[in-house]
């Protein structure tokens, strides 16, 4: 959920709306933000689900350190998205252990 | 291979300001930080600081973080942003991505000041997303305007965790309770006591048994510890939230020091290099500046930072010794002022029973978050007289003496040990400005008027919530441990520039709540 | 020096306990039983925890867990963290695609 | 604590644990020293894990096939822990003329001693693996050659040893070896003395620092080789690697990151504070080195590296031997890179040579004298 207005910073910058999938779904998130928060903005918790006991892991850190929010971006693997700027179009894949689903 | 003069690593408060004050005595100097935006935590942090004016007390973090910004590049420091450094290797070579490249430069100096990273705690669950760190709930709400969620736990009651906890409210979300395994409170009383008045409980001794649900967090369960940090059984407690927020301390992020073969040392505080007073290494020419060398407020990791850039300058021949004992001497003692009082490093993990006026501490502040109606009146920032006057509910020795100077009267008196507590000065008169409020970093002042109108009292509050009550606005008068205690009009609301987005709520509430009442609550319950 | 040196010395029977099955290194899904096992089976330095149970070898490089090993294991050996010697920094601090490390800037050269 | 032993081994790396691991076996009683604070913290864990027999000197190659056939397919059984052995074949690739010719030349030499080393071209090279560019030319191809997990290995005899009653002792430097009634017997540490029936130096390049103590020299230098290990990958394919050129040398592990070493050009003049450091360059020479034969890995990200001594020998071939001036004395070490795959072998025959028993292989190639001026 966004913050529309905050007592202290006042209201968030004006960025421009811009339009990304997630596992094929079209979402609007905002240029540049950070594709983690895009998501948070719209609801989506679970960023992959682990290799090993295959358990969903989400938004951990926030600040690119722990590595536990990565996704499958345009095809990539291990995308930390809470530290990677997001951009129209891009394509955000729920990773599964190292790879996105078998289509 | 580029040469620099002075190679810094972070543009956090410490790098900003060494590079600051490298760059005026001649230095050429580079900052590299990984992040899109300088400041490191500065940015995160949108509380009034405390310390005293040469350590820029009642500026909110953000705000520093600007001006520093702006004095590093007048001075013509360049900072790289987006350039990860991966290694400092022999020879002071550093290597750094940018773009989609590796660059190798050398620095004739290199000052490390990479800051901290966050501690976790492991407990049945702690992977389930909805889980986060404290530092993670900054970034989202500070920086990027997202809430981290709508109900939140938060484990940690030191500074992190109060302060966060605070912000969260402030975001919009609602804090559900502040768990900590200790058993009494780890960061400042006044911290404590504003997230306590605004509703939030206190569960010392308690940890979390589990994060409950099955894709992501939907509820957790804490339980009571004894003095083994065993579960007590039958204690447990659930909580339905979607969020819960880790605060239990940080580490050194030293690595880079590390793996250039400084010395180091394992301190219960973390893994850190062994430094001189101006922050050099073992390794000459490598300091290390900041949290990187052990953790402390932002404050000392300026002050830190400008010691070691002057450090620097006289290495590099731009300054003499001469020069540099003068100015380490003074920055010395703008340090050791932080570092005194209650929090001071050398009392940590210890329990002070009395202040240094020799006033009992507040057992329920460290118990429960909040001083007592009942100890309240023991120190010596209240004092009950008639007329507007204020009620400074300042009881532990921090260092912070913003109050003192805020008041054009001269009413309040702190000396110059900041850590002391304020004393009211009874020979002089309040004209109820609410310049002291507004200034308190704790929010730990309020204006009284015991006799606004017969059989009601008028209390002025520091307020950073929105909605902004207005005038006329009916609503509850909650006591310090956040309890609805009475009715409560709102009579007026005052908004300066000069407060700094505090407002300064007054309500009219019966006269017998004077001491009691401390914040207040809309009739709908919205903050 | 309280240092382990012998790697015959007694730790007691390895029991069970109820928190076994947490994980503690979050990359490589390491539980907290894993680690205290490796302790019995003579992985007495955090090194050698790492190398034997791939704690701290993910995606982070244990800066999520490396503390919470380090507490684990000097409780498992009866010593106070301190005595255990963190385990060796290496390059790079963060994760870095071989094509860009394999890309060294030139005008920097 | 025990002091004395039938036979004190001097280095906690693969060689020595695996040698503790068959001693004791055989009911002997062992001490292990080891300097640093880790077992296995030199070489042993610092290789690409390679278990070959194509690519070796003539006189390592039966020792590389005894254990590509013998003991390798069955060490996690025997160690009860999987050392992540994969006997998938080794891949030496080329892709310049020159680089053919290198290859053709080990061929010819390893076929000669009976391995099955064959010369392929670049179709059927790809066929065995899909990722390779198209720059390769051709490879050599041994499909018996395979790799394991160095570290677990490495810790999988320590273990076992440790449980046979080994004693491990790290953190102790041996400063002197001394001889008593004419026989190698004290083995003298920083902080204890140690008795040994026999002594057996198994320390890497530090070997030659401790033989001197009694009187041995090994011509052999330390040279430092740097790893790096990437991130988790898909699994692709389970091949040894290696290059004619010798720019990189690696495979998949189970995990599923891949681990490669490489080289420089630097590595015997590389400077170091006192620990294998690693350098600024070599990672990133490795992954250019890498991706011109696999393009596919370019997004693949490093997460570590690090660097290790190698202890190398003027003749790059290791001194397994009885010091016959020095009775007691059995050296193992000069082992230049090429230890790991052998370890289990090396380990075995040291054991005989402790008890005396006759070694299964001939080690005479192996002679701690066998070092000539040329004129």
């Amino acid at each position: 959920m966004r913050i529309e207005e905050h007592p202290i910073l006042g209201k968030p910058e004006e960025k421009r709306t811009i339009e990304f999938t997630y596992d094929g779904k079209t979402l609007a998130g905002l240029e540049g933000e950070p594709i983690a928060m895009a998501l948070e903005a719209a609801g989506v918790m679970i960023h992959r689900y682990t290799k090993k006991y295959h358990q969903p892991r989400g938004v951990f850190c926030a600040i690119g350190r722990c590595t536990d929010c990565v996704m499958v971006v345009d095809g990539k693997p291990n995308v930390r998205t809470c530290i990677t700027p997001l951009e129209g179009g891009m394509k955000v894949q729920t990773q599964y252990g190292v790879s996105a689903k078998a289509q | 291979m580029k040469r620099y003069d002075l190679i810094i690593i972070g543009a956090g408060p410490a790098g900003l300001s060494a590079g600051i004050e490298a760059a005026k005595r001649g230095l050429e100097v580079i900052v590299f930080d990984e992040n899109a935006k300088p400041g490191g935590q500065l940015f995160k942090q949108i509380h009034k600081f405390f310390g005293s004016k040469e350590h820029k007390a009642k500026i909110r973090g953000f705000k520093i973080g600007e001006e520093l910004l702006k004095e590093a590049n007048d001075c013509g420091v360049r900072v790289e942003l987006n350039a990860i450094v991966i290694g400092l290797y022999l020879d002071k070579e550093v290597t750094v991505k940018i773009g989609d490249e590796i660059k190798h430069y050398k620095g004739d100096a290199v000052i490390v000041a990479t800051g901290a990273t966050e501690n976790m705690v492991p407990f049945d669950g702690w992977t389930l997303p909805g889980v986060i760190g404290a530092g993670a709930a900054q970034t989202m709400m500070n920086l990027h305007s997202i809430k981290p969620g709508k109900r939140v736990l938060m484990l940690g009651s030191g500074n992190v965790g109060l302060v966060v906890s605070f912000q969260l409210m402030q975001a919009g979300c609602e804090v559900v309770a502040l768990v900590d395994a200790a058993p009494k409170v780890g960061g400042y009383g006044v911290h404590a006591s504003k997230v306590s008045r605004c509703g939030v409980p206190f569960y010392l001794s308690h940890t979390i048994i589990k994060a409950e649900g099955e894709e992501c967090v939907t509820g957790v369960t804490i339980g009571e510890v004894d003095t083994s940090w065993k579960i007590v059984p039958g204690t447990e407690k659930h909580f339905n939230i979607d969020t819960i927020c880790l605060a239990v301390g940080l580490s050194p992020m030293s690595q880079l020091l590390s793996m250039t073969g400084c010395k180091m040392k394992d301190t219960p505080g973390g893994y850190v290099p062994e430094c001189d007073e101006t922050g050099a290494t073992s390794v000459p020419g490598i300091y290390g500046a900041g949290d990187v060398s052990g953790i402390e407020e932002a404050s000392s990791a300026m002050i830190e930072g400008r010691i070691s850039g002057i450090a620097a300058a006289e290495y590099l021949g731009f300054i003499t010794k001469v020069e540099l004992n003068e100015k380490i001497e003074e920055l010395e003692e703008a340090l050791q002022s932080l570092r005194e009082g209650m929090f001071a490093p050398e009392n940590r993990g210890k329990v002070l029973e009395k202040t240094d006026e020799g006033i009992d501490v507040s057992s329920n502040l460290l118990e429960m978050g909040y001083v007592d109606e009942l100890e309240i009146g023991r120190f010596p920032g209240i004092r009950r007289v008639s007329g507007v006057h204020p009620a400074i509910e300042c009881t532990q020795n921090i260092p912070c003496n913003p109050c003192e100077d805020a008041c054009p009267r001269k009413c309040i008196k702190i000396g110059d040990k900041i850590t002391s507590l304020p004393v009211i000065n009874p020979d002089r008169d309040c004209s109820g400005c609410g310049m002291c409020v507004a200034s308190c970093p704790g929010q730990a002042i309020f204006l009284v008027n015991e006799e606004y109108e017969p059989g009601f009292a008028a209390i002025t509050m520091p307020y950073e919530f929105l909605p902004l009550p207005v005038p006329g606005d009916q609503g509850r008068a909650l006591d310090r441990s956040g309890k609805e205690v009475c009715m409560a009009e709102i009579i007026e609301i005052k908004s300066l520039a000069a407060f700094d987005h505090t407002h300064l709520l007054t309500m009219k509430v019966p006269g017998d709540m004077v001491m009691k009442a401390r914040f207040f609550r809309n009739m709908e319950g919205a903050q | 020096m309280s240092k382990i040196k012998d790697r015959l010395i007694n730790l007691g029977e390895f029991v069970l306990q109820p928190d076994d099955d947490m994980i503690i290194c979050r990359c490589e899904e390491v539980t907290k039983g894993e680690v205290r096992k490796a302790v019995h089976d003579g992985m007495f330095t955090l090194t050698e925890i790492r190398r034997y149970t791939r704690t701290g070898m993910g995606l982070c490089q244990g800066q999520t867990c490396g503390r919470l090993i380090k507490g684990i294991v000097a409780r498992e050996l009866g010593v106070a963290p301190i005595e255990l010697e963190a385990a060796v920094v290496r390059s790079p601090m963060r994760p870095i695609e071989m094509k860009v490390l394999g890309n060294e800037g030139k005008e920097a050269r | 604590m025990e002091h004395c032993a039938d036979v004190v081994i001097i280095g906690g790396g693969i060689i020595g644990n695996s040698t503790a691991y068959y001693l004791a076996k055989k009911g002997c009683s062992v001490i292990v020293l080891e300097k640093s604070e880790d077992i296995g913290n030199g070489g042993s864990s610092r290789n690409g894990g390679g278990v070959r027999q194509s690519g070796r000197d003539k006189r390592e190659l039966p020792l590389a096939m005894y254990g590509a056939k013998k003991l390798w397919p069955t060490l996690s059984e025997e160690l009860d822990m999987d050392v992540e052995y994969y006997q998938e074949g080794n891949l030496r690739l080329g892709k310049t003329e020159g680089h053919i010719k290198i290859l053709e030349g080990l061929t010819k030499n390893a076929t000669s001693l009976g391995l099955d080393v064959t010369m392929i071209n670049h179709d059927e090279a790809k066929a065995i693996n899909p990722y390779l560019s198209a720059e390769v030319m051709g490879a050599s191809w041994c499909p018996t050659d395979g790799h394991a997990n160095p570290l677990l290995a490495t810790l999988a005899y320590y273990r076992k040893a440790r449980k046979l009653g080994v004693r491990f002792v790290t953190s102790e430097e041996v400063v002197e070896i001394r001889k008593i009634k004419g026989k190698a017997r004290q083995v003298i540490t920083t902080e204890n003395t140690y008795e040994g029936e026999t002594v057996i130096i198994a320390a890497g390049y530090a070997s030659r620092k401790i033989a001197a103590t009694i009187g041995v020299d090994i011509p052999m230098n330390p040279a430092l080789l740097e790893v790096l290990v990437t991130e988790a990958q898909p699994p692709m394919f389970y091949q040894m690697l290696g290059t004619a050129a010798a720019d990189f040398y690696g495979h998949q592990s189970t995990h599923g990151s891949f681990v490669f070493g490489g080289t420089s050009g630097f590595e015997e003049v590389n400077k170091d504070n006192g620990t294998p450091v690693t350098n600024s360059l070599t990672a990133s020479c490795i992954c250019r080195g890498i991706m011109k034969y696999f393009p596919c890995l370019e997004d693949a990200k490093i997460v570590r590296t690090w660097a290790g001594w190698i202890d190398v020998c003027v003749d790059h071939v290791p001194v397994i031997s009885h010091v016959e001036e020095v009775p007691g004395l059995i050296l193992a070490c000069a082992f230049s890179g090429h230890g790991f795959g052998i370890a289990p072998t090396v380990g075995t025959l040291l054991a005989h040579m402790a008890v005396g028993e006759k070694t299964i292989l001939d080690v005479s190639d192996f002679r701690y004298d066998r070092f000539k001026a040329k004129i």
